[in-house]
């Protein structure tokens, strides 16, 4: 019945409370804000950028403990990262939680999300900053290209 | 009494274990609402207001029927004041449109910080079509609305105050006479958003003196798809239609159309027939109960509910600490932890919440939260609901600490 | 088959007696409909999109299921493309308001003088409100949209065409293909009204080339009180909301609002759940269905039919006389008997069907008709039915000559 | 079975082919067109008043057997009434469709209609005439003393 412990790991609370990337950036080659409309969750995430390569991050989120720990742990990793391995990633983690695919090998701490496969409303939490740091990249790209 | 009445609910008795303290976002159906639609479409289906033949006969009776019902629930002077749309916010934006569209460019219309996005967007896109002044009636720190600023935002220019019966986020109760008071003085008309109030009781729009009331069947223990405007005589006769086609028109020529008479006017299209019969039985139900007693019982449970958060540390209560002062809907912030986590520890343990902004936006800005957890209860909810909700926060509040 | 289809029909497997030839009204509901529908409210029934509590997450992913079978009964290219709406008119309401709002005086919307008047006073309406230009294809006598004069209709200035995929009243069959043809090389969008082409088997939109799908839930063996609107999701995305309220909006702000992204722009409020996840069973029972046999046996009974009335002195049949041309629906008139009386006599055979203007005034003026008497034809219809209409109708007309 | 045999009975199909007081008058005090929008059919009334009673009556009815049978009765009978008497006599046929009371005993072909009791949906094809009548003495009274 008590479900709901697997899903509050102490990952994702050390995570969260790590808030790896909080902050702004100086200057940012890109940035964008998203939310989830029903809930009032918000992410808003700056990069960097230098051939097509993300060279710094920082994102300030309001959520809940899930958000807070994805966006922590995006913090952490993309770093190096281009706008093809986020998408890559984001893909995984979101395959992750809906089709029962396995872990994304390249950023093995998502694991602590797998036990959210089981709560399809907070899969957007999880997801929501991959998704504000892809509207990011887009953005970089657009301001440096002036074009999709 | 709890448990024969939460028996009635064929939802909450097949699942004994379960705490369902969500009824404001959704009340569950009662066994006589959902047996009357199941029973009008084996028995009575057929369009209405169309046919001769027998069936189509029963099929109009049924659906007129429920239209005398909603008006004795509400204490209406006719059935004819009686309009079905899909639900309150069908209701509300046919008020937006319909009344909305006899104002003219500097009338004013008045809602409170308080309203669901319902009552709020409404307004704000008829400020757009229109150039009406929109005000905003301010709240107290406690959520209620603050009636000791009605004399700065009313004047004459003011044509309606819309504004809700009570706040689904604080419940907090709206003084409807002084400010039915006020909209007399210079003659504005009054529309209550009754999404609310209608699960905890029969209404008397004669009594509250108002002009419009709006409400859905699937939180007063009715069917969705189906909710009720309820609007003096006089004043939909002078409306336009809003949404229109089948079954409003008096004639259709390709140069121009003509009305029928309200109610039919403001009901385009084929109604939704079984469910107004479905939400006729709730209401019937609800008027046969015994108010006096469930109240009582809905205002012991909201006071223990809010003793045992006062004692929870970095617990702030949102709206009014006098439950008297409010409808049975208690929402809170706990410092540092996010209403979702909270819900979903809860759910684990068999508790129905909701967090989030609860369509409030202007509301949880005014009252300075982002988000809340929010248990509402209705009368099928009993003491074990309540403990069972305040053990779960501590479980909770360990689990996520 | 025909047996064995009429018994999945609760009300009809009740009253064996019954001859339903009204379903262009109302289509009898299937029992999985039915089913689905108790089981929702008695299993999963809370609100959806805003809660994370086991409960409403079931009930999330059902009303997401269905959006996902609509969209493979209309073949659409994706969910994200069907919106949830009280029925056909509300679509039809939903497009005139929306997309017409997009619109500027001087555009050009053409309807047909064949239309329901729901897909007719929206466009009314939209005229009077933008001042736009609203063209009208008329018919031929046999009532099929008089697409020879579509070139002199139809220029740079046309934005939309919004027709009706058959009609209600003579089954008339559009050529989709000559009009989306001519609206592509104007660039003109595409709106059908489906209200009737449904309970004659899935549809597909992409097939057709179409932008717009409207259609009601009662018409296609599923609950009242839902219907769907399709739009393409380019289009969807550069409109404007329609109604306005809970769970459509971005963020609230006292100055402003912003919006959802389609399809929660255009489903304002709670919307019809367990209305919608019943549509989905029976479209889903639909699709299971062998359309080709069902289509041949329809014709059948529609051509006895034909042949039938064809021999009844004084009578004049509306619309084309080939059942390829036509849904089975089938009007008359009779000289010199109102269609309501003729009806009432029926219903004392215990055959139900309708007579009057059908909503579609435009239409009978144009074929020199005030009223007429209406059969329409369902799967679960068989030749007993016929049978009994034509001996009905002998009866009726001794009886009241 | 066959319950449509006792409603249109012979009187009533007389009556609607009788079509009493059906045309136009030359000179009318009040008038009033009334339709019933969900069938088209529709009741033109014209009245001459004198000394508020109605001295000539002419109508013209669009509609089915029991709307035709019930404006020719009206035809027949309305001349010598004044507004009172055709508030009672409408009041009365109301009285009889619908709550099962007697035949207005003033005009006692109206029984004809009693077999419409048990149709609803009819009732409002039998008042139509009756309900034009009431409007067209409206708009009389209206313009003869230039209020309600
Ligand atoms: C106060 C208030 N008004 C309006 C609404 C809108 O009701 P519905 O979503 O049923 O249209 C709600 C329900 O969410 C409400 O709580
Ligand atoms: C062709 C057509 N369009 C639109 C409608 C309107 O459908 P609804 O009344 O279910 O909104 C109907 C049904 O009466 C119809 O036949």
């Amino acid at each position: 019945m008590n479900e709901g412990n697997s899903l509050y790991q102490d990952a994702i609370k050390q995570f969260a409370q790590a808030a790896h990337g909080h902050g702004q950036l100086a200057a940012a080659a890109g940035e964008a804000k998203l939310d989830n409309p029903l809930c009032g969750d918000r992410v808003g995430v700056q990069v960097a950028v230098a051939s097509d390569h993300i060279t710094a991050i920082a994102h300030e989120t309001r959520g809940c403990l899930l958000c807070r720990a994805a966006a922590s742990v995006m913090g952490l990793r993309a770093v190096g990262q281009d706008e093809a391995g986020i998408e890559a990633i984001t893909a995984g983690l979101e395959g992750m939680l809906k089709n029962e695919a396995p872990v994304p090998a390249a950023w093995p701490e998502l694991s602590m999300f797998e036990p959210a496969r089981a709560y399809p409303s907070r899969h957007r939490c999880v997801l929501l900053p991959f998704r504000a740091l892809l509207a990011a990249l887009l953005e970089s790209r657009r301001s440096r290209h002036g074009d999709i | 009494m709890s448990a024969s009445l939460r028996d009635e609910f064929p939802l909450l008795a097949a699942a004994p274990q379960l705490h369902y303290l969500d009824s404001a976002a959704t009340a569950q159906i009662h066994r006589l609402a959902l047996d009357a639609v199941v029973r009008h479409e084996t028995t009575r289906r057929a369009n209405v207001s169309r046919g001769t033949y027998r069936l189509a006969e029963a099929a109009d009776l049924a659906y007129e029927q429920a239209r005398q019902t909603a008006a004795r629930f509400l204490n209406a002077n006719s059935a004819d004041e009686i309009i079905f749309t899909s639900g309150a916010t069908a209701s509300l934006n046919l008020v937006a449109h319909a009344f909305g569209n006899t104002l003219k460019a500097g009338d004013r219309v008045l809602i409170s910080v308080a309203e669901h996005h319902s009552n709020f967007v409404p307004w704000q896109m008829l400020r757009a079509r229109k150039g009406i002044e929109l005000g905003l009636i301010p709240v107290t720190a406690s959520g209620q609305l603050d009636l000791a600023r009605l004399p700065e935002l009313i004047d004459r220019k003011c044509r309606l105050i819309a504004v809700t019966h009570c706040s689904n986020v604080t419940g907090a109760r709206t003084d409807v006479a002084a400010l039915v008071a006020a909209a007399r003085k210079v003659g504005a008309k009054v529309l209550l958003d009754g999404a609310q109030a209608v699960q905890h009781g029969p209404q008397d729009v004669r009594a509250l003196g108002i002009d419009f009331y709006a409400f859905s069947g699937h939180k007063c223990f009715g069917p969705g798809g189906v909710g009720v405007l309820w609007g003096k005589g006089e004043l939909l006769a002078a409306m336009p239609p809003f949404l229109t086609g089948g079954g409003m028109i008096g004639e259709v020529t390709p140069q121009a159309s003509t009305w029928a008479a309200p109610p039919q006017r403001f009901e385009a299209g084929t109604p939704p027939i079984a469910q107004a019969v479905g939400l006729a039985a709730a209401l019937e139900w609800m008027v046969g109960q015994s108010w006096p007693q469930i109240h009582a019982r809905e205002g012991r449970l909201c006071e223990l509910l809010i003793e045992g958060l006062l004692r929870i540390p970095g617990l702030r209560l949102l709206g009014p600490e006098a439950s008297a002062a409010r409808a049975p809907i208690v929402s809170f912030e706990v410092a540092g932890q996010h209403p979702h986590d909270i819900c979903q520890v809860l759910d684990a343990h068999n508790l129905a919440l909701r967090g989030g902004h609860h369509c409030a936006q202007p509301l949880m800005a005014a009252l300075g939260a982002e988000v809340c957890t929010r248990a509402s209860i209705a009368l099928y909810n009993d003491e074990a609901d309540i403990q069972a909700l305040l053990d779960g926060l501590g479980f909770a509040l360990r689990e996520l600490a």
